[in-house]
């Protein structure tokens, strides 16, 4: 009666030098912990996040093994999952964990690190999504949901995928067409300019 | 004169390497009154000790500073290395170097300069050391064991083999405990009934032994030798001497509700023994339950009984009795894992705990030893074993192992492959801990028998139609995986009672975080407690298994019995001491003592030549307990306490001081 | 160490029960945590025989705080004593401040022989607000 | 009662009906929602992919607005705006650094003093389920609803918290004082994937796909949400998901709103109900319920 759901991606077998990587307490842990506000160290690899992940099933590896290359400071291959872009931080690992680890929370800190180090994202598709729909609350201060699919769909030269479905959320009055202008777009922006300028200032 | 010798302990590198010992040696010589010096490696070491004895002849030491561990750790030690010196051993005064310095501190400068502080404070501490002597009291060799477990019988039955009285208080209408749910035993099998009970009825007919079922211990006062108790004897409204336990009550009784002793699973009536091999199997009244308690009427057991046993008038009684040691074994509760949503918050009748199955699994047991879904009576194809529910979970339920739950898991994945041919078992786990005579040769004959073992903790249990889903991940394939199961078996945590902790301040005994009660020694007195006289037995001390619970039973028994072996005792001299000349006799001090060890006496002094009498506080040395709230509440300054005198603390508060 | 220096850090005496409290020191001590090496230990049977007179007379000698610990209440190993203690500390506390010394530099902890970590923390807490406290001269002979 | 009430980005476009029948049942219950002046995103889904301080500074935003109009509370309809302001509320009330770093960024003075709050809490704990029951008058008979919360109302616990993370209920019984029948079922609160609706349909499509699967083993005949994002992908990805499963669901997706709302009398149309991709009139003509 063991069924075993969904294909696991081509994750690309290595041999893994453990004496190589950093001793004890890893920077990656550190870096992690300092974002997540959790402690990686005291996952002890029970599964249970995983076992209860609902997007499992398209990651190619299980959120548990991602606490693992945390734990031993393995910096490429936690970064190089689709794992971390496949997290829909739904939170249900997180609230389940025996060892009050914040799964969703680490996977959320290894994506922003991805950034930070300016890698090709493992899943393009998702981190471009984030990208166009930051970018518009930037421009807007409010999202305009037509405009986000709109941009997305260009971007991901995927213009026609879902294209019955824009329309007929038209016709059903769903897709507001106008943008909004209000006064909250300036200090959004200013939001957004505070933010680079202390981005500026640490690196 | 006082000549004082310093002996600073290296404890290897546990002090040496934080503590600059050979500069402390340096400085300690330069305090007053030390005349002699020395280092060791491990000072606790026998020839470690012969140095000291060494030194006390050659040096002619009268004082002795010992700096190393914790005095909790080897003050007794080393006070008998005085002793065989022919030093009074309470001459002597430990400084905390390595608890309280070395391993608590990293900067070498800064925990050499604290250690500093801490042997000048022994120093002054030692000056002022009296020679103190032990004071005897008679014992009552006369033992109580609370909890009629396989711990509380197999502890009554050494103490009285022995050939001393034993009084056994059981809260339960039945001895037998946890032992008597269960089916078998790992890691042979054997039947648990037939191991158990011979010795339910040995203790009930032991000439030693007098069996208190139905009864608590309300009080516990007085000291090791001299417990006084009291214990109330529930009222069971049956005459026991009368009754014989013919059964007819209980089978006419009208009124039912779900048998405790099935969890549930089965019914009993409202007069009633709790299972067919109970010891008394005397019946008892739930008055609870009982309608001519609730109503006034009905009286049909009474009708019922030829024997004219049933007695509803009956009134529970409190009794109070003397004891010389006492031995906790009150056992542990399970887990309720009603807290787990994931798993359904205990509401699918499908999910049941591993006591449920034994009850299942039992021959005696409410479904005759057939194995059957609570919810519709079927026999269950698929089963699934979830380990480690509420244990080493700190988020929902409890940090620690629960010590039993892979074996008896493993039994019972054994026992159902016996019973249901062609079923197929999985048992999700996180690390399978079989650490036991015979432990990892049973784990792997149930993994031979074909339970299929899964490594990774469960994440759901779901109704889906007529089954239940198991989700979780198989952690060595890296997959996700379910199981549609028609069973699903929690092995759930063993925790401390829900009121351990009530019955610890009764016993003025300590517990852990987790209501365990608590050794005096974690691997050197593990069946003492830190109040002399008491002894603890079984699960109530942690989780554990039967073999090792019969050990702790053996072992706390092998106690009692030496402590029965004297006929008096030795008390600890630091007891408070009252300064005749000074004591003004207003007997402020008389209220604070919890022991009743302070009265009054009359005495009689010659002053400018007349006789005067007056009134002074003394002190029981016997009762004593050294707390020394008695010293706080003098006004005049004339109680005092040996050992830790008013002039020797304000001596340590100077040296430590700045 | 006197007062202007940079690196002045406070002196605690610790009054702490033999049954509890120096058991938690002890504890705190087998699970290697560390904490500043500004405590000095007096072990007593009792919080319940720290008299108050010890307290003014730490103060006297220059401590910068004084730390009484005991069982919690109602584990009290000869049951009352930390019963005693609470109240008069309560008043002791209250007569320290006519003599001038601040309140915060009197503490009473409960903290049983499991809590080793609980120790390591009220040393910790204890030490940083001394430190913002200062050094204690009030009472110190010579300042007088 | 009145409320301060900030809207999202949602509720005027994907979620337009979420928002009409919103309006209509704080009508009929008498609730005043009076919308935050010059709100703007709160950059749920994306900003906390993104950048940390992001995802502080949006959210603190529109609190800052609320707390300087006077409000302790500001409600939401949208459960993904409710759990972004709810996570950093509880970081930056709790934290004054935090709050400090986020006033910065906003140039607000924040103060700490506002609690998101989700529109369902309010029906099931402010106005109650007796004052909803009083106003049915068209009880929903014979509807067998699946009560979907998705991921985003009740976790994390500690800065949701107003039920149960494994098995809510506000809803359900909201539900039955419609007069409906509402099923049990275990996916009450899995994740439909729906941050990733646009990005990685296949991934969606299986997640749905799990969501409904479940809904049906138990006998629903529809689900009622409370969430725009959880409702715009189980409805639009309805016939997606129902490919990758190789069934037909033919679930409607009603929003809780909708549902209170015909049962206290209002038209479909008032409600919405015409707007749905899986045709959410139907079944209720069946049932005679409109």
């Amino acid at each position: 009666m063991l069924s075993i759901k969904g294909k696991r991606g081509d994750a690309v077998v290595r041999t893994i030098t453990l004496s190589a990587l950093e001793p004890g307490r890893t920077r990656l842990q550190g870096e992690v912990e300092a974002m997540g506000g959790t402690n990686v160290r005291r996952c002890y690899q029970c599964g249970k996040c995983s076992g209860g992940c609902p997007a499992s099933f398209a990651m190619e590896a299980q959120p548990r093994q991602v606490m693992r290359m945390v734990q031993l400071g393995d910096r490429e291959g936690a970064l190089a999952t689709n794992t971390i872009w496949l997290c829909a931080s739904c939170l249900a690992c997180t609230t389940r964990c025996p060892r009050e680890v914040e799964i969703a929370g680490v996977m959320e800190a290894l994506r922003i690190i991805s950034r930070r180090e300016r890698r090709v994202p493992s899943d393009r598709n998702v981190a471009l999504f984030h990208d166009i729909f930051v970018d518009a609350i930037r421009r807007r201060g409010r999202l305009n949901e037509f405009e986000l699919a709109m941009r997305y769909k260009l971007a991901s030269r995927n213009l026609f995928a879902d294209i019955a479905q824009g329309i007929s959320m038209m016709l059903r009055g769903k897709l507001a067409l106008i943008p909004h202008k209000y006064r909250g777009r300036a200090q959004v922006q200013a939001i957004f300019r505070r933010i680079k300028e202390a981005e500026v200032k640490r690196s | 004169m006082k000549r004082v010798g310093v002996f600073l302990c290296w404890c290897g590198s546990n002090i040496a390497a934080t503590v600059d010992v050979p500069a402390l040696a340096e400085y300690a010589a330069k305090l007053p009154n030390v005349v002699y010096v020395e280092q060791n490696k491990y000072t606790c070491s026998e020839p470690g000790q012969e140095q000291i004895r060494k030194a006390i002849a050659e040096h002619r030491l009268n004082r002795v500073v010992v700096a190393a561990c914790s005095p909790r750790m080897h003050e007794t030690t080393f006070r008998r290395t005085l002793a065989s010196a022919s030093l009074n051993p309470y001459l002597l005064e430990m400084a905390n170097v390595r608890e309280h310095c070395s391993w608590v501190h990293q900067d070498r400068a800064e925990a050499t300069a604290k250690a500093r502080a801490l042997v000048r404070r022994a120093v002054a501490k030692v000056q002022l050391a009296r020679p103190l002597f032990q004071s005897s009291i008679p014992v009552n060799r006369r033992a109580l064991v609370i909890g009629g477990g396989i711990a509380g019988i197999q502890a009554a039955l050494d103490i009285a083999d022995s050939g001393h009285k034993v009084v056994l208080v059981e809260r339960e209408p039945t001895i037998g405990g946890r032992m008597a749910q269960l089916d078998k035993t790992f890691p042979t099998l054997d039947c648990s009934s037939c191991i158990l009970t011979p010795k339910m009825v040995d203790a009930a007919q032991h000439e030693n032994i007098q069996l208190w079922t139905y009864s608590e211990v309300e009080e516990v006062g007085g000291y090791v030798g001299n417990f006084q108790v009291k214990i109330r004897r529930r009222a069971t409204s049956i005459n026991a001497s009368a009754c014989t336990g013919c059964g007819a009550c209980w089978e006419k009784c009208p009124a039912k509700t779900g048998n405790e002793f099935d969890l549930g699973l089965g019914q009993r009536k409202a007069i009633y023994v709790p299972f067919p091999q109970a010891v008394p199997n005397k019946p008892v009244i739930d008055r609870d339950l009982c309608i001519y308690f609730k109503t006034g009427r009905c009286r049909i057991c009474q009708r019922f009984c030829t024997a004219g046993a049933v007695e509803f008038e009956q009134q529970d009684v409190v009794v109070e009795e003397t004891f010389g040691a006492i031995v906790a074994a009150t056992g542990f509760e399970q887990f309720d894992h009603a807290v787990y949503g994931e798993y359904g918050y205990g509401k699918h009748p499908d999910v049941i705990t591993g006591l449920h199955l034994e009850r299942l699994i039992s021959a005696s047991g409410p479904s005759d030893g057939k194995v059957k879904r609570p919810s519709n009576g079927a026999v269950p194809e698929t089963v699934v074993f979830v380990q480690c529910v509420g244990s080493r979970d700190e988020a929902k339920g409890v940090s620690y192992c629960s010590r039993a739950c892979c074996m008896y898991t493993a039994k019972h994945a054994i026992m159902l492959h016996e019973k249901i041919p062609g079923v197929s078992t999985f048992v999700f786990y996180i690390d399978v801990r079989a650490a036991g005579k015979g432990y990892e040769e049973f784990y792997a004959r149930a993994q031979e028998l074909g339970a299929q073992y899964v490594r990774g903790r469960v994440a759901r249990v779901y109704q889906r139609g007529d089954k239940l889903v198991v989700m979780g991940e198989d952690t060595l394939l890296g997959a996700k995986v379910q199981v549609e199961a028609d069973l699903v078996v929690l092995a759930t945590a063993m925790t401390a009672r829900h009121d351990a902790q009530s019955l610890a301040r009764t016993l003025g005994i300590s517990y852990d975080q987790n209501g365990f009660f608590t050794e005096a020694h974690p691997k050197l007195r593990p069946v003492e407690t830190n109040t002399a006289g008491i002894f603890l037995a079984g699960a109530c001390q942690g989780p554990k298994d039967i073999p090792d619970t019969v050990a702790q039973g053996t072992a706390a028994a092998a106690k009692v019995n030496n402590l029965f072996a004297k006929e008096n005792l030795l008390a600890e001299p630091t007891v408070a001491t009252v300064n005749e000349a000074w004591c003004s006799g207003c007997l402020w001090c008389k209220p604070t003592c919890p022991y009743r060890a302070i009265d009054s006496k009359t005495i009689s002094q010659r002053q400018v030549g007349k006789i005067l009498t007056r009134q002074v506080a003394t002190v029981n040395a016997g009762l004593c307990q050294g707390c020394g709230a008695c010293t706080v509440a003098c006004r005049t300054g004339a109680m005092n306490l040996l050992g830790f005198s008013n002039e020797q603390i304000l001596a340590e508060v100077d040296a430590i001081c700045p | 160490m006197s007062v202007g220096e940079q690196s002045w850090k406070p002196t605690i005496v610790a009054f702490c029960c033999n049954w509890c409290s120096y058991a938690g020191a002890d504890l705190a001590g087998t699970s290697r945590l560390q904490y500043p090496a500004t405590v000095r230990i007096i072990r007593v049977p009792c919080s319940g025989r720290v008299n108050p007179q010890f307290i003014v007379r730490a103060f006297q000698r220059g401590a910068d705080g004084v730390l009484v610990a005991g069982c919690h209440p109602g584990d009290c190993h000869y049951s009352t004593g930390n019963y005693y203690a609470r109240r008069r500390f309560l008043l002791a506390t209250r007569f320290l401040e006519y003599l001038g010394i601040e309140p915060g530099r009197l503490w009473v902890r409960w903290i049983s022989g499991s809590e080793g970590h609980k120790f390591a923390t009220v040393i910790k807490e204890m030490s940083a607000a001394l430190e913002r406290l200062g050094p204690n001269v009030k009472l110190r002979e010579g300042a007088l | 009662m009145k409320y301060v009430y900030y809207p999202g980005c949602s509720l005027g476009g994907t979620a337009r009906e979420y928002g009409i029948s919103a309006r209509a049942v704080n009508d009929a219950l008498g609730l005043e929602f009076q919308e935050l002046a010059d709100w703007s995103c709160c950059g749920a889904s994306s900003a906390h992919m993104t950048n940390l301080d992001l995802a502080l500074a949006l959210p603190v935003r529109n609190l800052a607005l609320a707390e300087a109009q006077g409000a302790r509370e500001l409600v939401t309809a949208c459960a993904s705006c409710y759990q972004r302001l709810a996570i950093v509320a509880h970081e930056v009330n709790t934290h004054p650094r935090a709050r400090e770093r986020a006033n910065q960024l906003t140039g607000a003075d924040y103060k700490g003093g506002v609690t998101p709050r989700h529109l369902l809490d309010v029906l099931g704990k402010d106005v109650g389920v007796d004052r909803v029951a009083a106003r049915v008058t068209r009880p929903l008979e014979g509807l067998k609803v699946a009560c979907y919360y998705g991921c985003l109302l009740v976790r994390p616990v500690k800065a949701t918290g107003f039920d149960d993370p494994e098995d809510p209920q506000t809803m359900d019984t909201l539900v039955k004082a419609a007069g409906a029948q509402v099923v049990t079922w275990p996916f009450k609160t899995e994740c439909c994937g729906a941050s990733f609706s646009m990005s990685r349909t296949d991934v969606v499509a299986g997640m749905a796909a799990a969501v409904l699967s479940e809904a049906k083993a138990a006998g629903a005949d529809c689900l009622v949400t409370a969430c725009p994002m959880c409702h715009s992908n189980l409805d639009m990805r309805q016939s997606m998901a129902a490919r990758v499963a190789r069934t037909t669901f033919n679930l409607p997706i009603y929003y809780i709103t909708q549902l209170l709302g015909l049962s206290f009398g209002y038209m479909p149309r008032q409600l919405g109900l015409n707007s749905h991709f899986v045709k959410a009139l139907p079944l209720l003509r069946r049932l005679r319920l409109v």
